[in-house]
């Protein structure tokens, strides 16, 4: 077993361990704005370890760019979904935890109409 | 020569980013793991400088890519993120820290960088 | 060949009427009469040889030699006897009614009179028993439509009469198949000739018995004698031939046929003469009771027919001498009395007996012609009726059985005799003498003699039985030979009007003295008129079973009327359960595992699994039973990747995420929350899936993974570089060695697509449903669309072009390493699923592209591939070609690849077809505007009202990339 | 051992939901029978060979058998195919509800 | 039993805490993120299994698994929504 | 003949299709394109059971690769005999959809010839995973069908109607997976006789059959049949009812006479099951009260029937079998088109709102009627001879109380038939029924329309269809010898099958 093959298992338990924690935050995070905390937590650092992980166990340019490209849009579509998941629970009423102390959203101006956005 | 500073910003910022992740995934991992919650959350409302759809939108996935920090709605005229923070102590302080990152994010996609008094341009002041 | 000839000329017959009917009408009877006397003739040339040197005329062609059936047919006695009565009588009657009709086009009536005595010559004649059964079948057929003729009133007893003697048809086909079986020829002669099965008593008796069931249905003996007044219905032309001198007669007929089987077999003897005579007593009295003309006559041709079966039973060659004569003599008085009714009915209107009366003087031939042949009837002599009835009451009293039975027979034939002279006097007096019973000047009171044309067919028939009486000698050959064919023993009868004082003259004396003295004095037949004797009616008893089977048959029905999807799946999966319980009771030699199949990591899917699969179960969110599937979805492909099926894994993982993007589509129309179901139905439901589960899970663990690599793995491991030029195998699979599979695969996903499109051009997608529509805050900077969706945009921009790319990378790479044109496909259709799902609006969602020419183009790209596999000799064998390319490489190019570039086609199209398909609101359908508001409309995605393809496929206007918006 | 069991946990949840009310769970049910019977077919293979069948990877004596691989490929998008028609059933008419009453 | 089984059990842990959350909801949103954390780590799993199973050809499909996965969440994002982009 | 060309029986009607898929063209292209593939398949047929009549069987491995590892395409003369018959009934109903304007709703042509492909396919296959795809080439057209034509619970039919047979092929590819892990294949030539010898096969074999069982709706799990065929429209029940059971039926009969050889250990499971499906099937037609539904549950009796030929498994028994089932798809199929045409023009199948046709169409009436009786077995339609034999075969097997069923069956099938004569085709129409002659009918709401309404005339392009299939079961009646020939040669085949197998694997 190579340096690197160690330190390939070592990343991915670790982002295992990570992974596991976020979505252990999933149940214990007070409520669903926290919660996809949770869900980055797993989606971003987790994974992320893990596709290093990969790459250091399999070091080769062309894996090199594969799992980049991999990493990159893992993050990017991760971080959309957030955003998508967390706008939908926004508008469909997702009531905050009580501690919330503020919320600068409600109410606020939508803008002005743009382009493709029909009457609303 | 603002191009070889541009570069380097660009080379850097991954890094800045990952550690960005790292430091605040921790922060939200030690809050799951140890009994108890020291959470402040708020929805705030953070007005911006970044104008392009790509601009935008890296600041808005960064910001949702960090753990704590979640952007729930965009706007673009004028541009504004709405973002919910899990831990806020007051709004601004906590538009503060998404500013600094905005700036990260201008130095990347302006090549000359981020213009000066972020606070300066859409401010609630 | 006169056979043969005699069934041709018929056949003839029945095909050119609907010539004949076109230029004569009713008058078509002249010349089916002409060819009916003619064929008279013809037979009655042959009784030299059939009647006086006994040789039997004889045809035979093969019909289907695979069961040994034959076309054959056999004139003996017994069959010159019948093929005379059907074109002798049939002659008369088609004569008759030329006149009995009004003028008009009678084709239905002329087709079944001819096919009808088509059937009837055939069915005496055939020699093959199969061919009997035919021809026996054809004349209940005949007889059903010849009674419907009469108009709508005349379609229920039409129905009854053709059940109930195709009922006595099967019984008839059951002791056809037996003897078949049994005998191994359908020979009717010689199957009666074998003497191999009458020695078995079941077997003769079962044989037996079916046989008089279908004679006794088709000769209306107790209890199934009820049809025949019920077919009165029909017009008298068909009641005169049919329902009274031939049709009926069929039973007779075969009763004689195979009395050379069963004639000396006891339970034959009984039960033909107990019925026969209760028959013909019980016929002679409910006659009497009759007030309508038609139905007089009827009764008594149940009752006639009733000593006929009776006498048959005798069995003895005296015997059948009697029913031979009592059937001509039949044949020719009840023809004869039909047309009487006939006459009666078209010239005064009325059949009741209580409103005619005195018609002698107005109608003299006719009160002539009813006379005579009541007289006959009544065994009057020096009539025909007399002697046969003699010979009947002679050959009762020689009855086979205990001594008491025979004596018996013969007290009740006489009272049947005494009840049968008090009807046809009541028949001829009530209608002929006396004065009418019917108002002046009414029509009754006013009818007068018909024309010549109409009277004659019925004089030719009474005087007929009028002269055969007194020349009655003449018919000492006819009878023996009929005796000889069906007893095979020799009768010697010789037939006089006058025999001397014996028993059977003094019986004859007795029904004659005793009915007039009935007829005289009591009136018995006014007291009687009426009244219900039995409680109960043939008809009311069949309708009865009737509608007790019909509903029977709505509770059978029931049992499975359900509109239950889960009802119908329940009993396929009890069914299957059962079978595993009943391998598992019985068991299985199971070989030992033939390796290691669990691996200590597997346990982590098992438990994933488990938690998914439970939580799908018990969840009511809808969203949450889709997205747990989909968990346990997930699991199967990781499952897959733990056994080494990478491709497939990837592929299962694709297909669940399209499959929840397209259940999105759906689900948002529905409740969000699943149906309630009963806790009964809930405890009955999770007994059987965990019986089902069980079942399962032991026979893969029990019938699996027994035995080492199959030849055909080995084969496709080692060959498939070589063969295919593939290294991926299980690619080479699909596109090479099984091309055939995935060339029905993505037909199927093709015509998936395009069903889903034709079922809502039909139907129309669900308005999204009332508790579905969410209450979504509009008041805040999260709602508009086209500034929130910018992240996904963005990011769907950079990611499309990745997208195509690597979609194409995955289609050309297929052959040797994971992916394909499945994969690749899917990938590629992802593109237009993030396009979709990522526009800020419906109408920019939209995607203008002619999808299902894309589907089609799929398919005929993968046809095409397979004609060019033609070229080396096979459909899908793929050609390859080294392509040269220009720094020096080869491209191992296949047609395999353009194989998988239809694949690739048609998955893209399927996408395409279920995200505009479903993910659209379509126009608002024709009257059902107002009704629905679907949200999208509120919160602002503007509708454009032209759909992208709206015509059949016919629009293709695919040079919009969506790409580009 | 292992993949019999996920077979009978799958079948038992799947025949569960296909005996419910609703075209939905009926088509998620009749969904996990199929992907069950998936799983049967790669058994009926022998998965105690589980190395991938690419030609030049792996060890050919432990490689799995590629002809139920290429079996389940097909049937899985048979299953696909009809799914998303059944899904289309589901959301036309009046209601993807299956029975008057439960 | 390898060290990287785990890692394996863990991922599988928290995919089963995610489907877990699924159930009990008690938001559609909720169930929506806890579907993208049971999709998450199956990208993971597809990265492990590659160490488990000794072959690089996993990279390829994780690349293809980002690529797609998107697409879930983005639907579900819409089913929570009711349709509404 | 090339064996070669046995897939061009897939391959052309599904290019055609794909083609249809987009084809611009004028109608009469169009529907040149729709017909000629049936046309000439049925041609290809019939020189395909001129070539098999003496027992030669064709066989040719796909893509040329070696035997066993091949998908092989078999045809003897009882594949051949199905796609004659099979294709007959898609050019027939295919005309009647034209005739009603079918043929012109979204996709129907194409979908129709993908499921004459997926029907070619099945019956000449030799493998029975590829069955098992080709199955559902055959099913997937056919969901989509029953659902986009027809009545008006069509719907709720088509979600019965696709899930159970989605069931059904997952029973039906567990089967193939047992039968693969017991056998280590699933080319039918490699199989042959194997349930016999293992008793693993026979189980996972077993599972198959009973999917097949279920698809052909035997009595239990016929429920499904009955209540989906009534609510597509008129072409498509036709060529449902001819196509679509038949294929499992065939599909028993091959397999069983393969896998099993005939094994005498399992017949009495069918002849119990068979028995209940002729009577279960009997009882149910007779308490229906529309044409179609009667005909429907017909349909289910007659297959306990057909069945029954493979379940006494002897010489006569599958000859009588095969006989019958060639019979019954061309008479059934005869009797929805005629019903069909009624259903079509008058707008209901319902015997209490119809009445008095045979006055008014008196060459329809004939037609149904020509039908009606050869499915009770009268002569001299071939139904008659169909049931002779059976019922020999049945008495010839000393199987007693199957043979009273048979022909007491046969009584309630005349009794039903009857019940739609009497209901539709003589009898008052009520629309006349009114008093004094001003027809009235009452609404499908039941609100009376005041309106007159005059029954219209049916259109003879609509009888034409019903017209050629009866004629051909009185032809098939009267020359039973021909049919005879061929399905004893068919007989012979399935028992002993070293013919097939020999053109399969060359030894
Ligand atoms: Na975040
Ligand atoms: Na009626």
């Amino acid at each position: 077993m190579s340096v690197l093959n160690i330190l390939a298992v070592v990343c991915m338990i670790a982002g295992a361990l990570v992974f596991l924690v976020g979505a252990i935050g999933l149940l214990r995070l007070p409520d669903f704005y926290a919660r996809l905390s949770g869900v980055t937590v797993a989606g971003a650092l987790g994974t992320a370890l893990l596709l290093l992980g990969l790459l250091l166990h399999y070091p080769s340019v062309e894996n090199t760019i594969k799992i980049g490209l991999a990493l990159l849009i893992q993050l990017a579509t991760a971080a959309v979904g957030g955003n998508a998941i967390a706008r939908a629970g926004y508008l469909t009423k997702v009531k905050p935890t009580e501690i919330t102390k503020f919320d600068d959203l409600a109410g606020s101006s939508a803008g002005t109409p743009a382009e493709g956005d029909g009457k609303a | 020569m603002t191009y070889l500073t541009w570069a380097l910003r660009l080379l850097w910022f991954p890094f800045y980013a990952g550690g960005e992740i790292v430091k605040t995934t921790f922060q939200v991992m030690w809050d799951i793991v140890t009994p108890g919650s020291s959470a402040t959350p708020a929805f705030v409302e953070v007005p911006i400088r970044a104008t392009g759809d790509l601009e935008v939108t890296m600041l808005a996935n960064l910001i949702s890519l960090t753990p704590g920090t979640v952007t729930v709605a965009v706007r673009r005229d004028p541009s504004t993120l709405w973002v919910h923070g899990l831990y806020v102590e007051d709004r601004e302080s906590f538009q503060k820290e998404i500013h600094a990152m905005e700036d990260r994010i201008l130095a990347v996609t302006r090549p000359k960088g981020a213009p000066e008094g972020a606070k300066s341009k859409g401010g609630r002041s | 060949m006169v056979l043969l000839l005699l069934l041709i000329v018929l056949a003839v017959t029945v095909a050119s009427t609907p010539l004949l009917n076109r230029y004569l009408g009713r008058d078509s009877g002249w010349p089916i009469a002409a060819v009916f006397l003619a064929l008279t003739v013809l037979v009655a040339l042959q009784a030299p040889q059939v009647l006086g040197a006994g040789t039997p005329l004889e045809f035979s062609r093969p019909w289907m030699p695979q069961i040994g059936v034959e076309f054959s047919l056999r004139m003996d006695g017994i069959g010159w006897l019948f093929t005379m009565l059907v074109t002798g009588i049939g002659s008369l009657i088609m004569a008759y009614s030329t006149r009995y009709f009004p003028s008009g086009p009678r084709l239905g009536f002329y087709f079944l009179m001819s096919l009808f005595a088509f059937a009837m010559t055939g069915l005496v004649l055939a020699d093959d028993i199969v061919l009997l059964f035919v021809f026996w079948e054809l004349t209940t057929i005949a007889s059903f439509y010849l009674i419907g003729l009469s108009g709508p009133s005349a379609s229920r007893p039409a129905i009854r009469t053709f059940l109930l003697t195709a009922m006595g048809g099967l019984a008839l086909l059951g002791a056809v198949v037996l003897l078949v079986v049994r005998t191994g020829t359908t020979s009717l002669s010689e199957i009666l000739a074998d003497t191999s099965w009458t020695g078995d008593t079941v077997f003769v008796s079962v044989v037996a018995l079916l046989v008089i069931v279908a004679v006794f249905t088709k000769s209306a003996q107790f209890p199934f004698h009820y049809w025949l007044p019920d077919a009165m219905a029909a017009s008298t032309p068909v009641s005169a031939y049919l329902h009274a001198a031939a049709m009926v007669k069929a039973g007779i007929y075969l009763a004689m046929r195979f009395t050379p089987a069963f004639g000396d077999v006891l339970l034959w003897n009984v039960v033909l003469i107990t019925a026969g005579l209760i028959t013909a007593l019980m016929g002679a009295i409910f006659a009497l009771q009759q007030t309508d003309l038609k139905r007089l006559a009827a009764f008594s041709t149940v009752s006639q027919l009733g000593l006929l079966v009776a006498v048959i039973g005798v069995g003895t060659p005296a015997a059948l001498v009697a029913a031979a004569v009592h059937t001509v003599a039949h044949a020719l008085f009840k023809s004869a009395l039909f047309m009487v009714v006939g006459l009666v009915d078209i010239r005064t209107g009325t059949r009741d007996l209580r409103r005619l009366g005195g018609l002698r003087h107005r109608m003299p031939v006719t009160a002539t012609v009813a006379t005579l042949s009541a007289l006959s009837m009544a065994g009057i002599p020096p009539l025909l009726g007399f002697i046969s009835k003699e010979n009947l009451f002679e050959s009762f009293l020689h009855a086979p059985g205990p001594g008491w039975f025979g004596p018996l027979a013969g007290v009740v034939a006489v009272g049947a005799s005494v009840f049968t002279f008090a009807y046809s006097f009541r028949f001829v007096y009530r209608t002929f003498f006396g004065t009418s019973r019917s108002e002046e000047g009414s029509k009754e009171a006013a009818a007068t003699e018909a024309g010549s044309g109409f009277w004659l067919p019925a004089v030719t028939a009474a005087f007929g039985g009028l002269l055969l009486g007194l020349t009655v000698p003449a018919l000492d050959p006819l009878v023996n030979e009929v005796a000889l064919n069906a007893t095979h023993q020799a009768a010697d009868a010789h037939l006089l009007l006058w025999h001397g004082f014996n028993t059977a003259l003094f019986m004859s004396m007795a029904a004659i003295g005793i009915g007039a003295l009935v007829s005289w004095r009591l009136r018995v037949g006014d007291t009687v008129a009426g009244r219900d004797l039995i409680p109960f009616s043939g008809v009311n008893v069949f309708e009865a079973i009737h509608s007790g089977i019909i509903r029977l048959g709505r509770r059978t029905g029931d049992l499975t009327r359900s509109d239950s999807p889960a009802f119908h799946l329940g009993a396929p999966t009890v069914l299957i359960i059962a079978l595993a319980a009943v391998v598992a009771v019985f068991g299985l030699d199971l070989p030992s595992p033939a390796g290691q199949t669990t691996v200590g990591l597997d346990w982590v899917l098992v438990g994933l699994m488990a938690v998914a699969v439970l939580a799908a179960t018990i969840t009511r969110s809808r969203m949450a039973g889709l997205t747990l599937v989909g968990v346990a979805g997930f699991t199967v492909a990781l499952w897959l990747f733990f056994l080494g099926a990478f491709d497939v894994a990837l592929t299962q993982f694709l297909v669940e995420i399209l499959t929840v993007v397209v259940a999105v589509l759906v689900l948002r129309r529905l409740p969000r929350r699943f149906h309630p179901v009963k806790a009964g139905r809930k405890a009955l439901t999770a007994v059987i899936a965990i019986a089902a589960g069980l079942s399962a899970g032991v026979a893969a663990y029990a019938m699996t993974g027994r035995r080492e690599l199959s030849a055909a793995a080995e084969y496709f491991l080692e060959h498939a570089p070589a063969d295919t030029g593939g290294t991926n195998v299980v690619n080479t699979i699909l596109v090479d060695y099984r091309a055939l599979d995935t060339f029905g695969e993505l037909v199927v996903l093709g015509v998936a697509g395009l069903i889903i499109i034709a079922v809502l051009r039909s139907s129309d997608l669900l308005p999204v449903h009332a508790s579905r529509q969410v209450v979504v805050s509009t008041d805040n900077a999260a709602y508009p669309a086209a500034d929130n969706t910018v992240l996904m945009r963005t990011v769907g921009r950079y990611l499309m072009p990745l997208l195509v790319v690597w979609s194409l990378y995955l289609l050309f790479r297929g052959h040797n390493e994971p992916g394909g044109g499945f994969i690749a496909g899917l990938v590629g259709g992802s593109a237009f699923a993030l396009l979709y799902l990522a526009a800020p609006s419906d109408a920019r969602a939209r995607i203008r592209l002619a999808y299902p020419a894309i589907i089609g183009a799929g398919v005929v790209v993968a046809a095409f591939s397979g004609f060019l596999g033609f070229v080396d000799g096979s459909f899908l064998k793929p050609l390859h070609a080294e392509i040269p390319l220009a720094w020096g490489d080869y491209f191992h190019f296949t047609t395999a690849f353009v194989f998988d570039v239809g694949v690739y086609l048609a998955v893209i199209g399927v996408l395409l077809t279920a995200l505009n398909e479903l993910g659209l609101e379509r126009g608002t359908p024709p009257g059902r505007s107002g009704t629905t508001t679907a949200p999208s409309k509120d919160e602002g995605d503007d509708e454009e009202s032209a759909p992208a393809v709206e015509s059949d496929a016919t629009v293709l206007n695919g040079s919009t990339s969506g790409g580009k918006r | 051992m292992t993949l019999a069991i996920t077979i009978g946990i799958m079948v038992a949840g799947g025949v569960y939901l296909m005996l419910q009310r609703g075209m939905v769970r009926i088509v998620l049910g009749l969904l996990l029978v199929g992907h069950a019977v998936n799983l049967l077919i790669m058994s009926a293979g022998g998965v105690f060979r589980r190395d991938q069948p690419l030609v030049g990877s792996g060890t050919t004596p432990f490689m799995a058998d590629p002809l139920p691989q290429a079996f389940v490929l097909t049937a899985i998008v048979i299953a696909f195919s009809i799914a998303i028609y059944m899904l289309t059933l589901a959301a036309s008419g009046s209601d993807d509800d299956t029975e008057d009453a439960s | 039993m390898e060290i990287i089984d785990i890692g394996i059990g863990a991922i599988v842990l928290a995919m089963a805490v995610a489907t877990y959350r699924i159930l009990i909801g008690p938001s559609a949103a909720d169930r929506g993120a806890a579907s993208d954390v049971v999709f998450f780590g199956f990208v993971g799993l597809v990265a492990m299994m590659g160490i488990r199973l000794d072959t690089d050809l996993v990279v390829d499909i994780v690349v293809v698994c980002s690529l797609i996965g998107f697409l879930a969440a983005l639907s579900l994002a819409r089913l929570i929504t009711g349709g509404k982009r | 003949m090339n064996s070669a060309l046995l897939p061009l029986f897939v391959a052309v009607p599904l290019a055609s299709a794909g083609l249809l898929t987009f084809l611009p063209g004028p109608l009469w292209l169009r529907r040149t394109l729709f017909l000629a593939p049936s046309a000439s398949v049925m041609l290809a047929a019939s020189w395909l059971i001129w070539l098999t009549r003496d027992g030669a069987v064709y066989a040719h491995n796909v893509g040329l690769w070696p035997n066993g590892i091949a998908i092989p395409f078999v045809a003897d003369v009882f594949s051949a005999l199905m796609l004659w018959t099979t294709s007959l009934l898609a050019l027939v109903c295919s005309m009647f959809a034209v005739a009603t304007g079918d043929d012109r709703k979204t996709f129907f042509a194409p979908l129709v010839l993908v499921l004459t492909a997926g029907v070619s396919g099945a019956l000449l296959t030799g493998d029975i995973f590829n069955m098992f795809v080709f199955i559902e080439v055959m099913l997937l057209p056919s969901y989509g069908l029953l659902a986009m034509l027809g009545a008006l619970g069509r719907l709720r039919a088509g979600r019965i109607y696709v899930t159970v047979n989605l069931l059904t092929s997952t029973i039906f590819l567990a089967g193939v997976a047992l039968v693969y892990a017991a056998a280590g294949t699933v080319h039918l030539g490699e199989l042959a006789g194997a349930a016999k010898e293992s008793p693993m096969v026979a189980v996972g074999m077993g599972v198959v059959i009973l999917a097949l069982s279920i698809k052909a709706a035997v009595v239990p799990v016929h429920g499904w049949l009955a209540r989906t065929y009534p609510f597509a429209s008129p072409a498509i029940t036709a060529l449902f009812s001819g196509l679509h059971t038949k294929v499992a039926i065939y599909a028993i009969y091959r397999l069983y006479a393969l896998v099993f050889d005939g094994d005498s250990k399992f017949l009495w499971i069918g002849v119990v099951a068979f028995t209940l499906t002729m009577l279960i099937g009997v009882l149910g037609a007779v308490g229906e009260n529309t044409t179609r539904s009667i005909l429907v549950f017909h349909m289910i009796s007659q297959i306990g029937y057909i069945l029954l030929g493979v379940a006494l498994f002897t010489e006569i028994g599958l000859m009588a079998g095969v006989f019958y089932l060639i019979h019954h798809m061309i008479v059934k199929a005869s009797l929805f088109l005629s019903t069909g045409a009624i259903e079509h023009t008058h707008g209901t199948g319902a015997l209490d709102r119809l009445g008095g046709i045979a006055k008014r169409e008196p060459l329809l009436a004939l037609v149904f009627m020509g039908a009606a009786f050869s499915l009770a077995g009268l002569p001299p339609f071939s139904g008659f001879v169909a049931k002779l034999t059976l019922v020999i075969a049945a008495v010839d097997d000393a199987q007693w109380t199957v043979a009273v069923v048979m022909i007491g069956v046969s009584l309630i099938t005349l009794m039903s038939m009857l019940k739609i004569w009497g209901g539709v085709f003589w009898g008052r129409d009520p629309q006349e029924e009114n008093g004094d002659g001003t027809p009235v009918a009452v609404g499908s709401n039941g609100s009376t329309v005041t309106e007159t309404i005059a029954r219209p005339k049916i259109k003879t392009s609509l009888i034409i269809p019903g017209l050629i299939l009866t004629a051909t079961t009185l032809c098939i009646g009267l020359g039973a010898q021909v049919l005879l020939d061929l399905s004893a040669q068919a007989a012979a085949g399935l028992m002993d099958t070293s013919g097939y197998v020999e053109a399969v694997l060359g030894r």
